[in-house]
């Protein structure tokens, strides 16, 4: 066992920790916090697994944007629309 | 000028990419980027006569305001198929996939693109994606349009939406693939000394599209499916039965569709970038400026296409962001036109075909993108969209932009694809006759629109009847347009007299090897320029004399 | 040992497949990403039908192939890293370990597919939940057959290439020199991963409380 | 019969007046500019053709630099300010005319492949055909049967997309009688092109014989009204009835708050929605037991439903519901 994979298992257990966090709370009435919680830990998740599990902790600047690319233009996407669905009923008919 | 015996004449029996293997099977397992890219202008040059085909009897047909050659369906049936074919099967593979695959290695000084095995896979992918569009149209047709709106496409039509929609999603693979090449291509492999400033506009204009390639096609592919499960099962998020939003399928689409048209415009601005500064014989006008003008339409072009919603049920809030930032993305736009007029000043200018096409591409594209900044607006919009204006505008965009500046690329590289020059006379003709058919053909539709004529009409007013065989005659004569050049240049290829290594003494990395390229492109190592577009109007004018 | 392997590690300059790929993630990101935004924008419109429709859903198995998927994205980032470092023995074990999982994950996955379709939770065709928010609770399930699906083909990919590459290093065509395929393929197989992170609270997790 | 080559439609509202002078101003601009830009080109395509005496000297390099960045600095400001302009005034006409005034004549709009069918408030129906007074604002409520399809009248210069599973909303106040083409502007199957009709802007006078000369056909509200206790509704909605549910008189137009804590204003959307699916907006105070009527409700219904609330608007809750028809 050397260190570095030590560190991979190490970020391994963080991850199930996460899980079981996720899955904890869930069962905890907290309204719309729940979702707002699980949803949080799934992008803590998901950031320590490309950082570590896909090592973009060691990669060039080329790669970290183009990792960093698809979750920007996923919040285009998602942010522009919400102009629309966030005001549709408030405006109008 | 300078001419063609200024080179040495090249021995006939020189090894070139063409003359590396003459059987089909070297041609159907090559991984030559020079060769897949003819195979891709093969390929789309079959689709663009399909679609024109389409084209054509739409046309006729619409002659007359009653039914006069055919009925409802088989008319809703050819401007689907129209409408397919030309977006998918040849706009957004010509360029990039045909000049953007042989050129781009070139112009960074590579042997080839990065993942040449990946670029085959690109083509037939495209193939199979092609086969299934192929299948739909002969086992019935589509008649939804293009844009596939639900629930037209889901529960009402009775065609075949689902093959249209598997060859479409399929299709999105090959471009895909082709836009990661490239990406990866610029990246890496530009020779030693080219620094992205140093970059012809092309390459930059190519890497530009290929991130919108890369990162709108798949939402496309994933809606696109989302509407087949939708149709096949009955059921799912569109469905206004179950409260869902048949809108929402709208966003979706436009979120891809919306960018491909900077897809299909964006290498065309290259082109033109290139032909332009090679018969002005000059520097283009603000290098940088046009390169972060070709960025800048790439990013804000993902940002409008709500534009495209406005009456369409989008909220009124949704609007006014996208009708500003529609504004916002014509700014580049605007800045490109200008500054190729300006490369024009003071310049020593011959026109040669390609030149005449280029000068065609910005004109057209000026009305094109001006005719834009009406339906950015939400009061015109309300007015004109979904009519024949809308029509008019982004043909001015794509078959004037995209498709004119694909024409004076093909015959700017030429000589240096197949080695071999065109009948001069005659290309310049073609030019002319394409310029002069187009604008009779789409400038009525302005006015059609303008009168409320809606798109996708069938059978209209007798009122509108006038303006539609001026439309139609248009079209006649840009037919023969696009049929001139696939005449000369075949005949070109065994007939014309051969081109030399840089037959309009060009400045581009492309122009330092031979024509035909070899098949690792360059003999010796190409010689960086100090700076893109070295070109010098004065030593020009002094050679001549 | 370990700090030089780190250190053969640090590429600042990524090789040419390698950035090709990471390339075709962001486009896999954008593919997931829409079924991400489809469903968001649904959910929106639809809370409560999909906080109930979401307590249909099957947590213990959902949970279990979380654990499988991310322990499985371990051992896909150890057999890399075993390569790497020349540890061929150990890169084959792991690999092997990750192709087990992926099994075990798709299998999982089978048995609860059957008991949705047992429990007429196919949203086309004979629904079981009937209640006033039926189309929301049918939206709901369509999005979960619709998700799951396309991550259920992705990870079928995966455990082919994975099985391409634990035959490729145990006959030793893939080594510490040339380990770049496996390197990609655990980067893919951690994207697959990466979907059933997000995947997991948004289809098993919205109403436990 | 002759028509002109090329004409426009007339602007039969004051809104599309407005439309219109935004119209010929931008094309005042664009036109200024595709003659400016065809001129420069062509002047220097012939005064710098190859061979042509001509001044060719640049400037050095540092000073065309600093020239070229102020040339090129004008034209992205000069464009953006027009821009500018463009989009406020296009979205001030826009903006201004979204909002119906309130006493409009409500008129419902269900389109099916391929035909308008119209509904007056006073239960007259119409196909294809839109009898509408001269100078008076006209609201239309509209909905879909199957696909989208788009209420387009040029006369007026807007249009907007007619959608299933959902209300949209096109209102204008015709000041010049005629008759004005209907189309349809959004691609909805086979007989798309042949989905067209005619609006008919009366004088009142003419209006008036129009109305009266209708069969007599009872108004949608009664028809609504009937409705209302065939379905039902008036079990629990219903003066005097046991049963906890809100009263639905004089509702109209007013905000309710949720359950949520959320305000919803009471319209045409909401009671559609309200319906439908009622579990999904619950009214403050009231629990969800209403059965969803999703599914099981035509469109038709619907409207008549939601005319029978309109017209409750100005009835105190607790009087006897349906007296105030007679």
């Amino acid at each position: 066992m050397t260190s570095g994979a030590l560190r991979l298992i190490g970020i391994w257990l963080a991850v199930i920790v996460l899980l079981g966090v996720s899955l904890g709370t869930s069962y905890i009435p907290l309204g719309p916090f729940n979702s707002v919680i699980s949803v949080t830990i799934a992008f803590v998740q998901a950031l320590l697994v490309w950082t570590f599990f896909m090592r973009l902790r060691w990669s060039g600047l080329l790669v970290r944007l183009i990792a960093a690319a698809g979750l920007i233009w996923f919040l285009l996407l998602l942010g522009l629309s919400l102009t629309d669905y966030l005001t549709r009923h408030t405006v109008g008919s | 000028m300078s001419t063609v015996t200024a080179e040495p004449a090249l021995p006939e029996t020189e090894s070139n990419y063409l003359a590396n293997g003459y059987s089909l099977w070297s041609w159907l397992t090559t991984t030559d980027h020079k060769r897949i890219a003819i195979l891709y202008a093969v390929t789309i040059t079959a689709f663009f006569f399909i679609g024109g085909a389409a084209a054509t009897l739409m046309r006729l047909e619409l002659i007359s305001p009653t039914p006069l050659i055919m009925g409802a369906e088989t008319y809703n049936k050819l401007f689907t198929a129209h409408g397919v074919i030309m977006v998918w099967f040849f706009l957004i593979p010509s360029i990039p996939a045909t000049l953007g695959n042989f050129l781009i290695p070139m112009m960074v000084g590579a042997k080839d693109v990065a993942l040449p095995r990946v670029n085959l896979l690109s083509w037939y992918t495209f193939i199979l994606g092609g086969a299934f569009v192929i299948v739909a149209l002969i086992s019935g047709g589509i008649d939804t349009g293009w844009t596939f709106y639900i629930p037209l496409s889901t529960r009402y039509s009775e065609t075949q939406v689902v093959y249209g929609v598997i060859g479409v999603f399929v299709t999105g693979f090959s471009s895909i693939l082709t836009g990661l090449n490239f990406i990866v291509t610029v990246h890496r492999l530009r020779a030693p000394g080219l620094t992205w400033f140093k970059l012809p506009l092309f390459v930059w204009a190519i890497y530009a599209t290929s991130i919108i390639l890369v990162l709108a096609t798949p939402v496309l592919a994933m809606t696109l499916v989302l509407l087949a499960v939708q149709r096949v099962f009955g059921l799912g998020i569109f469905d206004a039965a179950l409260g869902g939003d048949p809108v929402l399928f709208q966003h979706m689409f436009w979120f891809y569709s919306h960018p491909a048209v900077y897809i299909m415009v964006l290498p065309a601005m290259g082109v033109a970038s290139e032909v332009i500064t090679c018969f002005a014989r000059k520097p283009v006008f603000g290098y940088r400026t046009m390169a972060y003008a070709i960025a800048a339409i790439a990013a804000f072009g993902f940002m409008v296409w709500g534009h495209h919603m406005f009456v369409a049920g989008q909220s009124l809030y949704a609007s006014l962001v996208f009708s500003f930032l529609s504004y916002v993305v014509a700014i580049p736009s605007a800045i490109k036109v200008f500054n190729w007029t300006a490369t024009l000043y003071k310049g020593s200018i011959t026109f040669e075909a390609p030149m005449l096409y280029a000068l065609g591409f910005v004109g057209l594209f000026l009305i094109g993108g001006l005719t834009g900044l009406y339906l950015a607006s939400l009061a015109l919009d309300a007015n004109l969209s979904d009519t024949y204006f809308v029509v008019a505008h982004f043909h001015y965009i794509m078959v004037g932009g995209s498709v004119m500046a694909y024409f004076a690329g093909i015959h700017f590289w030429w000589p240096k694809i197949t080695g071999r020059m065109y009948p001069e006379s005659w290309s310049r003709l073609a030019a002319i006759v394409i310029f002069i058919g187009f604008n009779l053909t789409f400038f009525p539709q302005f006015i059609l629109g303008l009168e409320g004529m809606p798109r996708r009409y069938f059978e209209y007013a007798p009122q509108f009847q006038f303006l539609n065989i001026l439309s139609s005659a248009g079209a006649s004569i840009l037919a023969a347009g696009y049929v001139l050049p696939v005449l000369y240049l075949t005949w070109s290829i065994r007939h014309g007299s051969r081109a030399g290594g840089n037959p309009w003494g060009a400045k581009g990395l492309e122009w330092q090897t031979r024509s035909p390229p070899p098949v690792e492109n360059f003999d010796v190592p190409p010689k960086i320029p100090q700076r893109p577009y070295d070109y010098d109007p004065q030593a020009e004018e002094a050679q001549r004399q | 040992m370990s700090a030089n392997a780190e250190l053969a590690g640090r590429r600042a300059n990524d090789s040419e497949s390698e950035v090709g790929l990471w390339v075709f993630l962001a486009s896999e990101v954008m593919f997931f990403g829409l079924l991400f935004y489809g469903y968001t924008i649904t959910r929106m419109a639809h809370p409560q039908a999909f906080a109930i429709a979401s307590a249909h859903t099957d947590v213990l198995l959902g949970s279990i192939n979380a654990l499988v998927i991310f322990t499985s994205s371990l051992t896909v980032a150890l057999a890399a890293r075993s390569l790497r470092i020349g540890a061929q023995r150990a890169s084959v074990w792991l690999l092997a370990a990750t192709l087990a999982l992926g099994v075990l994950f798709l299998a999982i996955k089978c048995y609860e597919y059957y008991s949705d379709i047992d429990k007429h939770l196919v949203p086309w065709g004979d629904f079981a939940l009937h209640g006033p928010l039926a189309g929301g609770e049918r939206m709901f399930f369509f999005m979960y057959f619709v998700m799951t699906g396309a991550h259920a083909i992705h990870l079928t990919v995966g455990l082919g290439l994975l099985a391409f590459m634990l035959a490729g290093v145990a006959r030793g065509v893939y080594t510490q020199k040339n380990s770049e395929a496996v390197e990609l393929t655990a980067l893919y197989w951690a994207v697959v991963d990466t979907v059933w992170i997000f995947l997991y609270p948004v289809l098993y997790l919205v109403h436990r409380s | 019969m002759s028509y002109p080559l090329v004409a426009l439609p007339v602007a039969a509202t004051p809104y599309a007046d407005k439309v219109d002078g935004l119209f010929w101003a931008v094309t005042g601009v664009c036109a200024f500019v595709t003659l400016g830009i065809a001129f420069a080109i062509t002047y220097f395509c012939f005064r710098y053709r190859s061979g042509a005496a001509a001044d060719r000297t640049l400037p050095d390099l540092a000073a065309g630099k600093s020239r070229s960045r102020r040339i090129e600095a004008t034209w992205i400001a000069v464009p953006f300010a027009f821009f500018l302009i463009f989009f406020a005034w296009g979205a001030q006409l826009y903006y201004v005319y979204d909002d119906p005034p309130g006493n409009a004549l409500q008129v419902f709009v269900t389109a099916k492949q391929w035909m308008w069918k119209v509904e007056h408030s006073d239960g007259r129906r119409e196909i294809n055909e839109l009898h509408v007074p001269v100078g008076e604002p006209v609201r239309l409520v509209m909905t879909s049967q199957d696909v989208i399809h788009d209420f387009y009248v040029p006369a007026f210069r807007e249009k907007r997309d007619v959608l299933p599973g959902r209300y949209t909303v096109l209102w204008f106040k015709p000041t010049l009688t005629g008759v004005y083409p209907l189309r349809c502007d959004e691609f909805c199957g086979t007989g798309h092109s042949m989905m067209t009709g005619r609006v008919y802007v009366m004088s009142r006078d003419a209006y008036s014989r129009w109305l009266a000369s209708g069969s007599e056909e009872p108004s949608l509200a009664r028809l609504g009204f009937a409705r209302f206790r065939e379905l039902g509704c008036s079990g629990c909605h219903g003066p005097g009835s046991s049963i906890h549910a809100p009263s639905l008189a004089g509702l109209y137009g007013q905000m309710v708050p949720l359950a949520d804590g959320s305000f919803v204003r009471f319209d045409d959307a909401y009671i559609r929605d309200s319906i439908l699916q009622p579990a999904r907006q619950i009214a403050a105070g009231y629990s969800n037991d209403m059965p969803p009527f999703a599914g099981r409700i035509s469109e038709q219904d619907l409207l008549e439903l939601t005319a029978y609330l309109r017209s409750l608007a100005n009835t105190p809750p607790d009087v006897p519901q349906g007296n105030h028809l007679q």
